[in-house]
């Protein structure tokens, strides 16, 4: 009878980074069976690369994926139905040797600045936007490197760099190893004049499955805070997903449970709802059309809104 | 009716490299008889290959026209011997002919061929580790070997010492009266040419036709030097213009 | 004696590489280029814990369906454009499309049209290396020996004996050089299908692996693929070249 | 009278492909197939933004630079490879072995010695394409004629004449399949040098576009890049095979 | 000193199929005077083109030695017609002839050659474009055009026509009076042989060995045909061993 009770879960397909932080989630709530417990089966899959998951969503091969809302409101312009719902604040990082005589945004001219994800990137755009402001122009200010994330943490510790630009959990890498951090992605925020911590990145997934799955979908949602929870809390259920981390080092271990448990998302409303939407309309000023597409408007239609924590 | 009637009015070459056309063959006209053996002599370049290509099907780029007589549809309408031996370099002798000789061949006529050739020891070697003279042999034993209607050889007999040469002369006369078939046969020694042909065709310089049409009534056997002589005397006095072949 | 000496040879080359290896990384001194020791016993734990294994048993299965896919399919494509110059004319830009789009614009196309399924994987990785045989066989095509094939044709060889004994000698080297080329174009393929929508294989291990700039993992697992190739090459390809190449 | 044909039958050719993918973009309907139209518009708003050309001209410098240096040097090694056989068996491993590293690998090791920083691209793509050309270039060399090269040597050639006149040619048909499916694997490679190291060029910008999933503005770069390697493929290659084979 | 010792002890070839040895040549030795015109006459498959090879230093895998005497450093040692024409496709009649005759070419006397075979109208040509005939053509009018000490021609004059050949005869004996050097030809026309040599070289069967060495002293317009059959005569008696060369 446990079978026949089991077979009638509703599965939601999910792709993620194998190493990723969403994955220390995941892997908590099949740990703690708060799937099956909640009526739906959660079935990983761990694919190598970000931009997998994105083809795995395309390809309906997953039901939802993670991702931030930039590249949803820019897939809405492609008359894609996608909905966004809040997953972490966690956010990018501007780092230095130590005994660097960077302190500042003003410091960077000149520098040889590595800069991961592309010309693109938020993090990069929402500096420049903030530097602008104090009368800078980084673009032809700094010697730019764009390169790929680990590359560029290689090449930081070879020394080949003086400042980086990275995603959270590779800044936190080297963060762990003495690196310091000049301003973060909410820093930037927070001095661009938006006093608030947003959400960076999300669960996605289609309009039109969320309508039909509204009720595991919420219960997902709701198992996954439950989850970060968990871990965040109770130094057994960290000590079970600690392999997920690939680090032997207990600073860095640390670090990387500081910072995920200080992204989780306790507060989402109409308020950051609007601050999105504010910072959407510099990152489209700064990024342009070849990062916003058609979407020069922020629609707010895109966060998923059935179930508020 | 004529088994073969071959009537080229031109056959053109133009090479890529200029637009310059060059005429290898200008109404080229003949019939053959029934299991005739004609030889073919004529100057060097003169378009001798280009006919027997022509005749195989090989190259239907010209004006005219070259009929065949079918009498049996599955047979090979014509075997040749290539102006050089043109052996598959990966296959041996024995594959090289079986090839060609397709299902109806039989092992022991050709293994018999290659005896009389000279080339028992060499069934089974690769075209690359026999000598010239031998790959031409194969060659020779390939065309024997396949059952056809019409048997165009191109200068098969050169480069073969005299001994093999008359071996394969007698064994060339021996399957064209076991099987009888037409025989069309290049040649630049005019002593080979008596010796072994019904009809001699002399070919003149390209652009290339009949100049002279002979026929040797005498059977072969009362074919001695001394009447080949006689015979080439009397064919300078009555065909003066092929003197210089004589 | 032949194969004492050829063995002798191949540990020396090998020694040496080892040594310049050695050398670079101490020089270097740098997670980038680990020393072949440290490799070494990456790959012996990899070994041990049967994951390695696990994703090079999966890759080398999609290796082997899309290499004999790639190169069957390439072989009869290039042979008759190499033969058939109107065909050949009509195709050519065909071809030098296929050529050059982005395996990553494949590889997507192919996953979104199947889902990501073994199929769409392997088709993606024959799509993307079917043009290179096509290309050299093409090549090959073209510079057939005439004189032979028109022996062929004066002997009434038939499709299927000019085909094996007259043709296929002689493009031997060309598929040779695309088999050789080939299995490590598809192995490079097949890392980027595998880490753009697959959960197994050596893809996607080696670039979960770069996430981490684990690079001494990335090498183990490396020479795990290189040597399978090095026995696929003297157990196969070797003895095959001596075969096929006996009349020379 | 041929050129008219050939350039009809070109766009006959063209034409059906493009009828092809607008079918298929309709029956597919996902914006990862994007109809030719929409990429048409994409790829002329971009030359007009001048982006484009920029990033074009940049990689065409790199592709150009990295093309020559590897199939020189490839043809030189292959050459020497394929007709000394010790050689070939000392080195032959070290081929497999530089053909297997995955491209990533290489392309890191290049970053990390030399810095993020041109020669390290460059040097990366051609450590890449060159195994290739190699193993094309000996399976020539190797099947090269012998009677030939006996006539060479018999009238004393010397090693340029040899060269020049008897080996070179044979080995042509080697050297254009290299040079075809090579414009496309440096090209591809060069995506990825770009991608993981650079900050201009056609690779950057695709994996830029890929992030973002604009799948109509990869297809319009690729179009771009597609239409440069057509006009050297007419206005050099197929020359070149006309020059060097008016022989036939 | 003899210019030129030849002194084969054994030359072996292993195929590599079966591990089968066939010897070739074995214990083959003679000298040649300065400037001898030396004919080789041998069965088809004995060794000739062999021998031809290692004296062109194209085959060093033999036991035994090769000594040829260098006068001039500079001068090529050896110029060779080979049994197949072996000209490069890919460049034209002149230029293959200029590639081997090197920076001493003289251009009219290649010309000149070209024209006394025939192919005056055939120099921009490529080779594809002729006939098996030009193309040995051109093959000997590379060899003539390179100045050497010694000229190898391996079966030269076959597959020509008789007044072609005649004139590339005359062609050879000309060079052969005003630039004197050593020539070895190899035929089967014993006599092209009488018409030619100073001495002829009777070949056995493979193992090949010499096994008759005739001096023909009588200058060269005097051998008639009537002379040559009293030559032959004379010989079967006095050497019956070589009666199959005669
Ligand atoms: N590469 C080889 N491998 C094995 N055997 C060979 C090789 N080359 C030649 N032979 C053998 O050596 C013998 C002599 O060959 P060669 O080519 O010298 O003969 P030849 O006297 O020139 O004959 P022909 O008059 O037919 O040209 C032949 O019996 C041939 O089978
Ligand atoms: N592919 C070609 N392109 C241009 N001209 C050619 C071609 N093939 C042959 N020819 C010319 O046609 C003429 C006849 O050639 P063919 O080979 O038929 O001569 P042949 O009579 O067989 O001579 P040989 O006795 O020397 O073999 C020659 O003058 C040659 O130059
Ligand atoms: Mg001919
Ligand atoms: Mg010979």
């Amino acid at each position: 009878s446990t079978a026949s009770l089991s077979e009638a879960k509703a599965p939601i397909k999910i792709s993620v980074l194998k190493f990723g932080t969403v994955n220390w989630t995941l892997e908590t709530i099949k740990k703690e069976k708060l799937d099956t417990q909640n009526g739906f089966e959660l079935i990983i899959q761990p694919l190598a690369s970000t931009q997998a998951g994105k083809i795995a969503l395309q390809a309906n091969a997953a039901d939802i994926i993670v991702s931030d809302w930039i590249w949803v409101a820019r897939q809405r312009g492609f008359f894609k139905d996608y909905l966004f719902f809040p997953y972490s604040s966690s956010a990018g990082s501007i780092v230095v040797p130590k005994q660097s005589p960077i302190h500042s945004i003003e410091d960077l001219i000149g520098k040889k600045v590595g800069i991961a994800g592309g010309g693109l990137d938020k993090n990069w755009l929402l500096l420049r936007a903030l530097a602008l402001r104090k009368n800078i122009n980084l673009e032809a200010g700094i010697d730019k490197v764009f390169g790929a994330p680990p590359l560029l943490n290689g090449l930081m510790k070879q020394g080949e760099l003086d400042a980086l630009i990275n995603f959270w959990h590779y800044s936190a890498r080297l963060k762990a190893e003495g690196y310091r951090e000049i301003i973060n992605t909410h820093g930037i925020i927070e001095q661009l004049g938006i006093r608030r911590t947003l959400p960076i990145l999300g669960y996605v997934f289609s309009e039109k499955w969320a309508l039909e799955n509204a009720t595991v979908l919420n219960k997902f949602l709701i198992a996954s805070q439950e989850a970060a929870n968990l871990l965040c809390t109770s130094d057994e259920h960290w000590t079970a997903i600690l392999p997920l981390t690939r680090t032997q080092d207990t600073a860095k271990q640390q670090l990387l449970r500081h910072h995920y448990c200080d992204g989780r998302i306790n507060h989402f409303s109409d308020a950051e709802k609007q601050a999105i939407a504010h910072i959407y309309s510099i990152l489209a000023d700064i990024g342009g059309k070849q990062l916003v597409g058609s979407t020069t408007q922020f629609d707010t239609a895109l966060f998923w809104t059935a179930h508020q924590p | 009716m004529h088994p073969i009637v071959v009537d080229i009015k031109k056959k053109n070459f133009t090479s890529n490299s200029s637009d310059r056309i060059f005429t290898a063959i200008e109404n080229l006209k003949f019939e053959l008889l029934e299991n005739e053996f004609t030889c073919i002599i004529g100057p060097s370049g003169c378009g001798k290959t280009t006919l027997l290509n022509a005749i195989a099907g090989l190259d239907n780029d010209f004006d005219g026209s070259i009929n065949i007589k079918k009498t049996n549809p599955s047979e090979l309408h014509s075997s040749y011997v290539f102006q050089t031996p043109r052996l598959l370099p990966w296959r041996t002798v024995m594959e090289n002919i079986q090839l060609a000789a397709g299902d109806n061949h039989s092992v022991p006529f050709i293994i018999n061929t290659l005896q009389h050739l000279g080339l028992g020891n060499n069934m089974n070697s690769y075209p690359h580790h026999l000598s010239l003279g031998m790959q031409r042999r194969v060659a020779i034993a390939r065309a024997f070997s396949v059952q056809s209607r019409l048997l165009l050889m191109d200068e098969p007999f050169v480069s073969l010492d005299p001994s093999t040469a008359k071996k394969a002369r007698e064994l060339l006369l021996n399957l064209w009266r076991e099987q009888p078939r037409n025989i069309l046969f290049v040649t630049h020694d005019l002593n080979e040419a008596f010796e072994l042909a019904d009809r001699i065709l002399f070919l003149s310089d390209s652009p290339s036709h009949v100049i002279a049409d002979v026929q040797i009534t005498s059977p072969r056997p009362e074919r001695t030097p001394q009447f080949l002589d006689n015979f080439k005397n009397q064919l300078s006095i009555k065909q003066p213009h092929i003197h210089q072949f004589l | 004696m032949m194969l004492r000496s050829s063995l002798f040879n191949s540990t020396l080359s090998l020694g040496l590489l080892l040594v310049i290896w050695q050398l670079a990384s101490l020089s270097i001194n740098s997670p980038a280029l680990p020393s072949p020791i440290l490799v070494l016993s990456t790959l012996n734990q990899a070994i041990q814990s049967a994951e390695l294994l696990h994703h090079l048993g999966i890759t080398l299965l999609r290796l082997a369906t899309s290499f004999f896919l790639a190169m069957i399919l390439g072989t009869a494509i290039g042979l008759i454009l190499g033969r058939h110059h109107k065909l050949n004319t009509f195709f050519d830009s065909w071809l030098i499309i296929l050529l050059n789009i982005p395996a990553l614009v494949t590889i997507i196309l192919c996953y979104i049209w199947f889902g990501l399924i073994e199929t769409a994987a392997i088709l993606a990785v024959v799509i993307n290396k079917l043009p290179n045989v096509i290309v050299t066989i093409r090549e090959g095509a073209r510079n057939l020996d005439d004189p032979l094939i028109e022996m062929a044709k004066a002997y009434h060889f038939g499709r299927y004996k000019t085909l094996v004994h007259v043709i296929l000698p002689q493009l031997y080297p060309y598929i040779m050089a695309s088999a050789r080329t080939g299995l490590a174009l598809i192995w490079k393929i097949i890392l980027v299908v595998e880490m753009l929508g697959r959960s197994d294989g050596m893809g996607y291990q080696i670039h979960l692996f770069f996430q981490l700039f684990d690079i001494a993992s990335i090498m183990a697992y490396t020479v795990s693929f290189i040597v399978i190739i090095q026995l696929i090459e003297t157990a196969l390809l070797k003895p095959l070249d001596k075969k096929t190449q006996r009349w020379k």
